[in-house]
């Protein structure tokens, strides 16, 4: 694409997420909800209308005791690429109020255009997009922790993770200041990669040779959820154990995942 | 009513001869019809252009009325003198009390504004409450940093010769929104004459793709989203 | 009471005997009207959709009247751009039955967008590669259509027709109709298609997702023919059912022999095409995608291979036999089971194309997610319903909307 | 939806879309400003215009 | 001239013409959307200038450093504290929840007086010269009357200068009765008094070992400093390092393991002596440890002169494979293996304490484990376990006692155990309601909330019901708060200056400190005040053992130089620290590690499990990193992350083998009544294939009835079901489950 006014070119910010250390805490869950103002009420035992940007969900083997195995696999927005950008959700919104930009590969939603009319979340099939089924309203008193750079999303629209870009866009105000034309990695991290005390989540600039994921995509064992689907994701999974692997995609029967060398 | 259904007939007849009657009584009644249109046509073009854009903002005096010109003669660094940036990139804005407290923790003058300002708040410790003019909506993400810093623009492309004036005009807000007037501009159709008359997302986007900046949007090939919201 | 505005030639019933059921009717319509504000006020958490189910019954509900409303463009296309000139004796009422159906798709999609203030973004921001975009405008604009195709019918009314403006107004449209009427016909070849296209596009659902001929997936197709072939068959049971209610008959079996061949031939193309569909989905598309044909269908409490079974051989054969055959469309019975069998057929299509599409797990760790609608979208979607009753009531009881009513029931 | 709107791009899609979307539109708009017209005109002739249908 | 109809049709086409030649339908819809944007109940959070303050965060024993970000004074969120030699940046749900604590509605606003029932939460404000001087003239009374041994304080932390002026003033007042929440710590103590003759909480080099056994430790789900462990177990995994799990139930622990191990729970010590078998039979100790560090390896003459079996002999008769096997239901070729891969290991290290570590649990486990250790050589270097040096943290001046506090000071506790032994909290209610011993006439109960978190939920409320005065210094309105006659709010954490202790198992000695990041949101007051105020204002000796103006001048004082670099670095660790040497670290009477101390037999002794056989099914509770189980309820943050297979609704689930389920009739889902000797509950079954058939687990932290919405009357409280089960060897808790019986509801 076009080159950025004084800055090289284009980024592609992505995630590459070692189910090997990941222990399914919940700490990047809870970085996420404090970080974005995500909303909270009573009762969240209903997860199809609790909002969890990020989500970390708990795959099984399968296998009868004591042969029983767990994987906790957390699951931000993909951040699809798809093919030039046309993610599935992107593609389907009506209204535009969500994009792909190109610059940074980030998928963006933006509340005040979204109308409500939920096309995206069906055609997202990582569930990572949420409704406002209801009021964001805090307790009295609690709306005093919200975080002014992140906009509280009103009932009716869809939210969802965008990869903390307020981090990206303070980062870049500093860097404007500081009369530098490109960001440094740890300049701009998401708050669950931030938080996760296992150091499970890298986050940077997957183009970037500089930067940690760049390799980290690249070892045995990394795979993408429904990879088979063309929605070129931007997170990246890496689990030594192949059932794990396996359980990344949908295969037929006479069919398995790639073999980890 | 079986009993009328059965004189559709007869009636039928009588409908296409009165219909010839009543266009003859047409032409009497035609100028009044044309007159009545005019006159809701006028009222509502009245209402629609005059009343109504009055009626739909509210208007407010700021608390002290300050005077840009007299302080930016004061200060050493123009604007940023007291509308500075904060280490971390960020844009402090509209100035805090334990700025102003810097040269008026005692009155300078004798003008009644900076002795209202002065007893009223920097001896209660009340910060002011400044309507601001320029303020735009929660959703969007504003970098002065890029535009002051990166871009080399001045503070009047945007905000207009603010610096020079004596007196705070009357901040307007619209009721219904809750936005300053000076988002969507005085003109209430939105014409601008002025690159700081409105401050719409349309006038972002127009110097934008002027300068070719950051467009990186696959759906618009304009900027993308995230650039300007939040 | 109001025998002035009765149409000529013909009977109806006392203003009593009509204002009784026209009250339970509308007793019904504001039970969907206090479940509209709720969904208003409230927000949708009023009804029992939820992050996996961001389309369900009102979704559905669209699809499903948008293609039995399909009657009206197609009896329309047939009429005055192909030249079956006996279909004018039913186009009133194709007319009609499209318009409630197409205004109550629009009121549907208002309740049914988190932010109904915000609902012109679709047009004003409008985003042109996504088929709801497509779905909107053309909607709104074949809506129009449906409304100056039906405004002539009103003008006809005995009353509205004295005032000579009206009267040549009637007139001059109903002399350019047929342009009217091919706008329509093209807008609806679209806006049908892009229905299809909804599910059709969903390249994250592999349940969904069909391949296609340029920027249209095959669903797209495959929907306006549905439409076409299906839609006439609704306008042929509504009127079986006024025929019923009113113990007359209105239209002459000629005329809805015809409407039902030519609707038992497309149904019976359409078919055809639907199971080449099927099978071309069930054996490469999905299977590129790691699913097999029966993964869809199973392991969960509802969806279950029937579903394929009423769709394509109870609702689609069946009817289309029937319709094709002499017998069975000549036989007033037989042909009014066909048309209810199509009538089910075509709406479990769209009810697949949307809920199921939503219930299939796509991540091998999802689970399959079941739902049922809350009262509140079941009372919404039963509103159009009311509506369309009580428009149908009034416009029978006062426009000349069956040219052969006069004929068929002579006054004594 | 109208070339000024932030959305809207000068390529195919657009052309395409909106080109069939405005070129409905005008049809309609046309068709049915010339039934108006005309009645307004045939009213104003005073005459029937024409006869029973 | 006539006006009719039509003319106002024409008036009505005009006025619509005109409206849609002018601004206003535009203008309105537009305003109307952007109105939506911008709906005046949505909140919009103010912006200002951004800051960082550094603390710690004390919301459990874990340490970590944090680094809360504010805008213009409101705290926005707190985020791990980079370089923090505890949790090195990172940070755990609960910690990350904390702004939510702050400024949650469960906060107890102002001190408050009972007006109504106890429990029935109707309260009056009063103010706080008013409640200290109520409270001072109760204990007055209390003490001119020579019942000054009668009032009792619960501290929720065993270290820290807050709990030791708590106990100050109960010394200072005449009071033997401190006590604190207890913890494995308390066990693995004595285990260390027994056989190193060095008490001193113990220090596990976790980061250095390479083959980690642990007996139901879990390691993941919050035991020690649960953020620490992350970043060991990522070190693990990156170093190639094996980890174990020996637990019934596959937890986050045993299913991030490499190995899994189900046993039938109870029976670890048992493992462990039987992989100590392997390893003597098989030769695969480290014999240069043991022939030069250890004693009682072999059979030895008392000085008594009896013949008293060492260790080997003990474990070689006793624990083969094939008796092992038999108790804990592990098969006898993969203890075997086990002891083989522990053995092979350089740096091999086993550990226990289930769970989080919140029940001290079983002495004669955490001798057998030690023992283990000892037998590989992990005992006393580099990646292994130690009792950690006792530095003197605080350095305290002498309470001088006047002659109520010496004769009170020197009564038997409560429990009839010896003045100011800490631990047997679980034991108070029993010995309440028994009538023997002294009756108690006041509670204080700070930091805690034992009506929530002790066993046998209703004998604790039983127990409390007698006594007359009960004084709760929580910050929320928990369970006990609520229970309370007078209520003395706490400042929250992260409203005071506090020293917060090394975290449980961590190897080296460090101190962070809790700073105000933030002015108290509500009329309450620092513990540490409130106690110098209230012994200020009973005056005499009482007043003189607390010649601090506030708590932080106490701080100051017992800190010493230490408070300089608490300061300016937010935590300060004994850099002169080093694994003890030979000398200093054993010191018992030979010298050596002790191997068959005199105070406790080594050997496997089964902790006695309630319930009889009408009861077939084995309850265990658990703990997790999604749930605070403890003096903390779960914020709604973290509330947010449960699971919908542990909570539903209103509901818990109960964790069950589906083979379980099956011989019961139950199905996912099903409604059930778990019952056990102590009591009963409602709830769900979640069938899960990782737990063992005929165990069923439940987790902690839900089952609140206090504090708000959020959390409470949700699921069950796993502490009504058990109770209090005594050790055989040390007398602590050791209750790990219960017998329990599940019926359909």
């Amino acid at each position: 694409m076009k080159q950025e006014h004084g800055g090289n070119g284009t980024r592609k910010y992505g995630m590459v997420i070692d189910l090997d250390l990941c222990t399914g805490c919940g700490s990047c869950m809870v970085a996420c909800m404090a970080e974005n103002n995500v909303p909270f009420r009573e009762d969240e035992t209903d997860k199809l209308k609790s909002i969890t940007w990020m989500r970390v969900y708990k795959l099984t083997n399968g296998k009868p005791y004591p042969e029983t195995d767990i994987c906790y696999l957390p699951r931000p927005c993909q951040h699809c690429e798809g093919s030039h950008g046309h993610s599935p959700c992107v593609s389907v919104c009506p209204a535009t109020a969500t994009d792909y930009d190109s610059q940074t590969g980030i998928v963006s939603q933006i509340y005040t255009r979204c109308f409500g009319c939920r096309y995206c979340m069906a055609a997202c099939p990582y569930h990572a997009r949420y409704f406002n089924w209801y009021d964001p309203i805090w307790p009295e008193g609690m709306e005093k922790y919200l975080n002014p750079n992140v906009s509280p999303r009103m009932r009716g629209v869809v939210e969802k993770c965008s990869f903390c870009f307020h981090r990206y866009q303070a980062a870049k105000d500093k860097a404007y200041l500081d009369g530098q034309k490109e960001i440094e990695e740890d300049a701009y991290q998401t708050a669950c990669t931030q938080a996760c005390p296992a150091g499970a989540i890298t986050f940077g600039d997957l183009d970037n040779p500089d930067h940690a994921v760049h390799k980290l995509k690249k070892q045995p064992g990394a795979f993408r959820l429904l990879e088979r689907l063309g929605t070129n994701t931007k997170v990246y999974y890496v689990s030594s154990r192949e059932w794990v692997r396996r359980a990344g995609d949908n295969y037929l029967k006479t069919e398995g995942p790639k073999k980890v060398v | 009513m079986s009993e009328l259904d059965g004189k559709s007939q007869t009636v039928s007849e009588i409908v296409v001869s009165s219909a010839h009657g009543q266009s003859g009584k047409e032409g009497g009644s035609g100028g009044v019809i044309v007159l009545f249109f005019f006159v809701g046509l006028v009222a509502s073009l009245i209402v629609g252009w005059v009343l109504f854009p009055k009626a739909l903002y509210s208007q407010k005096k700021q608390p002290i009325d300050f005077n840009h010109t007299l302080h930016n003669g004061l200060v050493g660094n123009g604007c940023e003198s007291c509308h500075f940036f904060r280490e971390d990139g960020s844009y402090s804005g509209v100035p805090k009390l334990a700025q102003c407290i810097e040269c008026h923790e005692e009155a300078q003058s004798s003008d009644p504004e900076e002795i209202k300002f002065v007893e009223q708040f920097v001896k209660k410790e009340i910060e002011v409450p400044w309507l601001v003019y320029a303020r735009q909506p929660d959703c969007v993400f504003f970098s002065h940093a890029a535009h002051v810093k990166s871009a080399n623009m001045d503070c009047a492309t945007c905000h207009g010769p603010i610096g020079e004036s004596e007196h705070m005009k009357l901040y307007q807000q619209n009721r219904i929104t809750g936005y300053s007037r000076n988002i969507w501009g005085e003109n209430i159709v939105g014409i601008k004459k002025n690159t700081w008359d409105r401050m719409k997302m349309d006038d972002c986007s127009e110097c934008h793709q002027k300068q070719k900046v950051l467009l990186g949007s696959v759906q618009t090939q304009k900027e993308g989203c995230f650039v300007c919201h939040k | 009471m109001d025998s002035a505005l009765i149409p000529n030639g013909v009977r109806r019933c006392s203003l009593g005997k009509f204002l009784v059921p026209l009250a339970v009717v509308g007793a019904v319509l504001l039970w969907g009207v206090y479940a509209m504000l709720l969904c208003w006020f409230k927000g949708l958490n009023q009804t029992n959709m939820n992050d996996n189910y961001g389309f369900a019954l009102w979704i559905w509900a669209d699809l499903a009247v948008i293609a039995l409303g399909g009657g009206a463009f197609f009896t329309g296309f047939l009429k005055y751009l192909i030249g079956k000139d006996e279909l004018k004796h039913i186009i009133n009422y194709a007319v009609l039955i499209g318009f409630i159906c197409y205004s109550s798709a629009l009121l549907i999609l208002a309740i049914d967008i988190g932010q109904p203030l915000r609902g012109w973004f679709i047009f004003w921001h409008a985003n042109v590669h996504s088929m709801l975009t497509e779905v909107a405008f053309c909607l709104s604009c074949y809506f129009m259509v449906l409304t100056i195709e039906y405004i002539p019918l009103i003008l006809e009314n005995r009353q509205i027709d004295k005032v000579p403006f009206f009267h040549h107004l009637s007139h001059n449209m109903h002399g350019t109709m047929a342009v009217f009427a091919a706008t329509g016909a093209f807008l609806s070849f679209f806006h049908q298609g892009s229905l299809g296209g909804v599910a059709g596009v969903l390249f994250g659902r592999p349940f969904a997702y069909r391949e296609g001929l340029f920027i249209w997936p095959w669903t797209f197709f495959l929907f306006t023919w549905s439409a076409a072939a299906y839609g006439p068959c609704f306008t042929l049971l509504v009127t079986r059912i006024t025929e019923a209610v009113t113990g007359k008959k209105l239209v002459k079996d000629n005329v809805v022999e015809l409407l039902a061949k030519i609707s038992g031939w497309m149904m019976t193309t359409y078919i055809i095409a639907k199971i080449i569909d099927t099978l071309y989905w069930a054996n490469v598309t999905a299977p590129s995608k790691g699913f097999n044909l029966i993964d869809f269908y199973s392991n969960n409490g509802f969806y279950g291979i029937w579903i394929l079974v009423m769709e394509i051989i109870l609702g689609g054969i069946v009817p289309a036999a029937i319709l094709i055959t002499d017998k069975g469309r000549k036989s007033p019975v037989v042909r009014t089971v066909a048309f209810v069998l199509a009538v089910i057929g075509v709406s479990v299509n769209r009810w697949v194309m949307v809920l199921q599409v939503m219930a299939v797990p796509v991540m091998p760790f999802d689970q399959w997610a079941l739902y049922y609608p809350s009262w509140q979208e079941v009372a919404t979607t039963i509103l159009p319903v009311a509506y369309g009753i009580i428009l149908i009531m009034i416009s029978y009881r006062y426009l000349p909307i069956f040219p052969q009513e006069a004929e068929l029931n002579p006054a004594e | 939806m109208f070339p000024f709107n932030f959305e809207w791009i000068w390529d195919m899609s657009h052309m395409v879309f909106m080109g069939g979307l405005w070129y409905a539109l005008i049809i309609l708009g046309i068709g049915m400003t010339y039934c108006i017209v005309k009645a307004a005109i045939d009213t104003a002739k005073g005459g029937d215009g024409h006869g029973h249908h | 001239m006539k006006i009719d109809r039509r003319s106002f049709l024409s008036l009505g086409i005009g006025v619509a013409a005109g409206t849609a030649l002018s601004p206003l339908p535009w203008k309105l819809t537009d305003d109307l959307s952007i109105w939506t944007q911008n709906w005046p109940w949505t909140p919009v959070p103010e912006i200002g200038e951004t800051s960082h303050v550094n603390s710690v965060c004390t919301l459990c024993p874990g340490g970590c450093g944090i680094s809360v970000r504010k805008i213009e004074g409101r705290g926005v969120k707190i985020e791990g504290m980079t370089g923090h030699p505890v949790n090195q940046g990172g940070i755990c749900a609960l910690g990350l929840s904390g702004l939510q604590l702050l400024y949650g509605p469960t906060r107890i606003k102002t001190p408050l007086r009972r007006i109504g029932k106890r429990g029935e939460d109707r309260w009056e404000k009063i103010s706080w010269e008013q409640a200290i001087s109520e409270i001072a003239e109760k204990l007055d009374v209390l003490r001119t009357s020579g019942n000054s041994h009668t009032i009792a304080g619960i501290a929720g932390s065993r270290q820290g200068t807050v709990s030791q002026l708590f106990k100050r003033f109960l010394t200072a007042y005449g009071s033997p009765n401190f006590f604190h929440t207890p913890s494995c710590v308390d066990t693995y103590q004595l285990a260390f008094q027994y056989m190193n003759g060095v008490s001193g909480a113990p220090g596990f080099d976790l980061e250095n070992a390479d083959v980690i056994l642990s007996f139901g430790s879990g390691l993941l789900d919050g035991w020690g400093s649960p953020v620490r462990m992350f970043k060991a177990n990522t070190a693990w995994r990156k170093a190639n390092a094996h980890v174990i799990q020996i637990e019934p139930r596959l937890s986050r622990t045993a299913a991030k393991a490499d190995r899994w191990i189900a046993i039938n729970p109870g029976t670890e010590a048992a493992l462990a002596l039987g992989v100590s078998h392997v390893l003597i039979k098989e030769l695969l100790f480290d014999k240069e440890f043991v022939d030069s560090h250890t004693d009682g390896f072999e059979s030895f003459v008392t000085s008594k002169g009896e013949m008293k079996k060492g260790f080997r002999q003990t474990v070689l008769e006793n624990y083969s494979p094939e008796t092992v096997a038999r108790i804990t239901g592990i098969d006898p070729s993969a203890i075997i293996l086990l002891a083989r891969e522990f053995a092979k290991a350089k740096a091999p290290l086993a550990l226990c304490g289930k769970g989080q570590g919140i029940i001290p649990g079983s002495l004669a486990e955490a001798m057998a484990v030690h023992a283990l250790n000892a037998l590989v050589g992990s005992v006393n270097r580099k990646g292994g376990v130690f009792p950690m040096p006792e530095t003197e943290i605080q350095v305290w001046h002498e309470v001088a006692m006047d002659s109520v506090a010496a004769v009170g000071i020197n009564q038997t506790n409560l429990i009839g155990a010896p003045p100011n032994s800490p631990c047997g909290t679980n034991q108070i209610p029993a010995a309440i309601l028994s009538g023997k011993g002294y009756p108690l006439n006041a509670l204080f109960v700070l930091e805690s909330n034992p009506l929530y978190t002790m066993a046998d939920s209703k004998t604790v409320r039983d127990a409390f019901d007698k006594i007359p005065f009960l004084v709760s210094l929580s910050s929320f309105m928990d369970e006990t708060a609520r229970y309370a006659d007078i209520v003395l709010p706490n400042h929250i954490y992260l409203e005071r200056i506090e020293d917060a202790p090394a975290p449980t198992g961590f190897p080296k000695p460090v101190i962070s400190l809790s700073k105000p990041v933030f002015k108290p949101q509500f009329n309450t007051k620092h513990a540490g005040d409130t106690l110098i105020l209230l012994a200020k204002e009973m005056g005499g000796a009482v007043a003189d053992a607390f010649p601090w103006d506030n708590f932080e001048a106490c701080l100051e004082e017992v800190m010493g130089d230490k408070m300089k670099t608490l300061q300016e670095k937010g935590f300060w660790v004994d850099s002169d620290a080093a694994i003890p040497d030979w000398k200093a670290a054993f010191k018992t009477p030979s010298g050596k590690f002790q191997f068959s101390p005199a105070e406790a037999t080594l050997g496997f002794v089964p902790v006695a499990i309630e319930g009889d056989s009408t009861f077939p099914l084995l309850l265990i509770p658990y703990e997790t990193m999604r749930m605070a189980g403890g003096y903390i309820a779960n914020p709604p943050f973290m509330t947010k992350t449960v699971e919908d297979t542990i909570l539903k609704l209103n509901d818990s689930f109960i964790e069950i083998n589906p083979k379980t389920a099956q011989s019961n009739q139950l199905s996912e889902g099903d409604f059930v009544v778990v019952q056990t000797s102590r009591g009963q509950a409602r709830g769900r079954v979640h069938l899960e294939e990782g737990i063992m058939p005929g165990v069923i687990a439940l987790p902690r932290g839900l089952g609140h009835t206090a504090y708000d919405g959020y959390i409470a009357n949700k699921g069950i409280n796993a502490n009504q079901l058990i109770g209090p089960v005594q050790d055989p060897v040390s007398g602590l808790d050791a209750a790990w489950g219960i017998r329990a019986k599940l019926s359909k509801a």
